[in-house]
């Protein structure tokens, strides 16, 4: 099945792209979909250790199914607000 | 009144903040109190390592940052039910000193019923589930500021 | 920086509150973060016995409500010192529902110095000690608001 | 000596006049003041139990001497701020 999957901040800088169209196989979880990321791109592979992944725009955990036509982000912990702590 | 007629305003956006209008947008006819945080780009910076920025540069996942922005106002809700309207914006593109980068209101017929904690609630749960990131850069080159808050299942 | 060098603005005013000029006065090249309270002429009262409010007529002492708003920074400056800027503004005259008529904002480096609860303290200072007084014209006539705080020796 | 007296909110509307200058003898004391303003305004009378006296700027207290040339004020608890308590 097929999914999208977004990259923002130092993922997107070391990914080298905004985003990816991958076919990924049914039932496939959170950290199986992070293993094949590392494997597939090697410059990714150390980020897969601290990333957050959002599936359908909210937070999403190692051992979560993957649903048809997701809209996955990977991303490094946030750092919005202002410059104040 | 229930809290689906409350006004809660939530945004990215590469505008200026207008505190004037936010405000307005939030005041019903018995509101008597607000609490407003902002928060500026700082371009002198001395705790820690002291230094200079030239300017910050925010991204946004945007539509999971208005679902995001949207939870805090409902926590907020549920923790302080006296808050009548919520403003969150958050402002996104090359932002620098002195600027308004964020904005978090909120009001009350009072100014005891929360109002100051729910505003301080407000920006800390935005700097911790918002997927908001900066760019700071300095005169020593440029890097990503990162957070160090890991959402829990149910964030 | 000396606090003698940090910007304090204190004053009352007839004309329409600003938020974002008056933020932008107490802006300084290394703030990041700023806290802001607003209080607004409530149209409806529901606390207490309920009514309606068409305005609110506000009268101040000016010379001597701007010395006490110079204490009230300078209190707040004595328990936060890592305030940056701070603003207080009274507004006078005939004030309707929804309109803001009165500010306190506080300018630090970083929000966990004191902005907040140095806002929170201004806010009830100036109803403890500034010579401003308000008169409610409602559906029920008239009547002069009047506080219960008793100054001491030394405020 | 002389010294001015101003009056606001409802101490104005009782009094009927914004201010007044007076003479007042050297060494009154506020709370003398006070008893004299009684007896010459019984309008007044009253209002002087809970009243809040300023003497240039600064609240004043019963024992406090005024000085010559005293701006005075006289008005009832503030109640500035919003509408918010």
């Amino acid at each position: 099945m097929r999914v999208k999957l977004l990259f923002f901040a130092t993922l997107r800088d070391r990914a080298g792209m905004k985003f990816l169209e991958l076919e990924i196989p049914e039932g496939m979880t959170v950290q199986e979909l992070k293993d094949k990321i590392s494997a597939d791109y090697p410059n990714l592979k150390q980020s897969m250790q601290s990333v957050l992944i959002s599936v359908n725009k909210e937070y999403a955990f190692d051992e979560a199914v993957i649903p048809a036509n997701a809209e996955i982000a990977m991303f490094p912990p946030v750092s919005g607000g202002s410059w104040d702590s | 009144m229930q809290p689906s007629n409350l006004p809660t305003i939530f945004s990215i956006t590469e505008s200026e903040l207008d505190l004037n209008d936010l405000l307005a947008q939030i005041t019903l006819p018995n509101t008597g109190a607000a609490a407003i945080f902002t928060g500026m780009v700082r371009g002198e910076t001395r705790r820690g390592e002291v230094h200079d920025t030239a300017y910050l540069e925010y991204e946004a996942y945007v539509p999971m940052a208005e679902t995001k922005m949207k939870q805090v106002a409902d926590e907020i809700r549920v923790k302080w039910p006296a808050i009548e309207g919520i403003a969150i914006v958050q402002r996104v593109g090359k932002l620098y000193p002195q600027t308004p980068t964020v904005l978090i209101a909120c009001t009350a017929a009072h100014r005891d019923t929360g109002v100051f904690e729910a505003a301080r609630y407000g920006i800390d749960r935005l700097k911790e589930i918002v997927p908001v990131w900066k760019k700071e850069v300095g005169t020593n080159g440029e890097f990503w500021v990162e957070g160090d808050y890991l959402p829990k299942p149910g964030e």
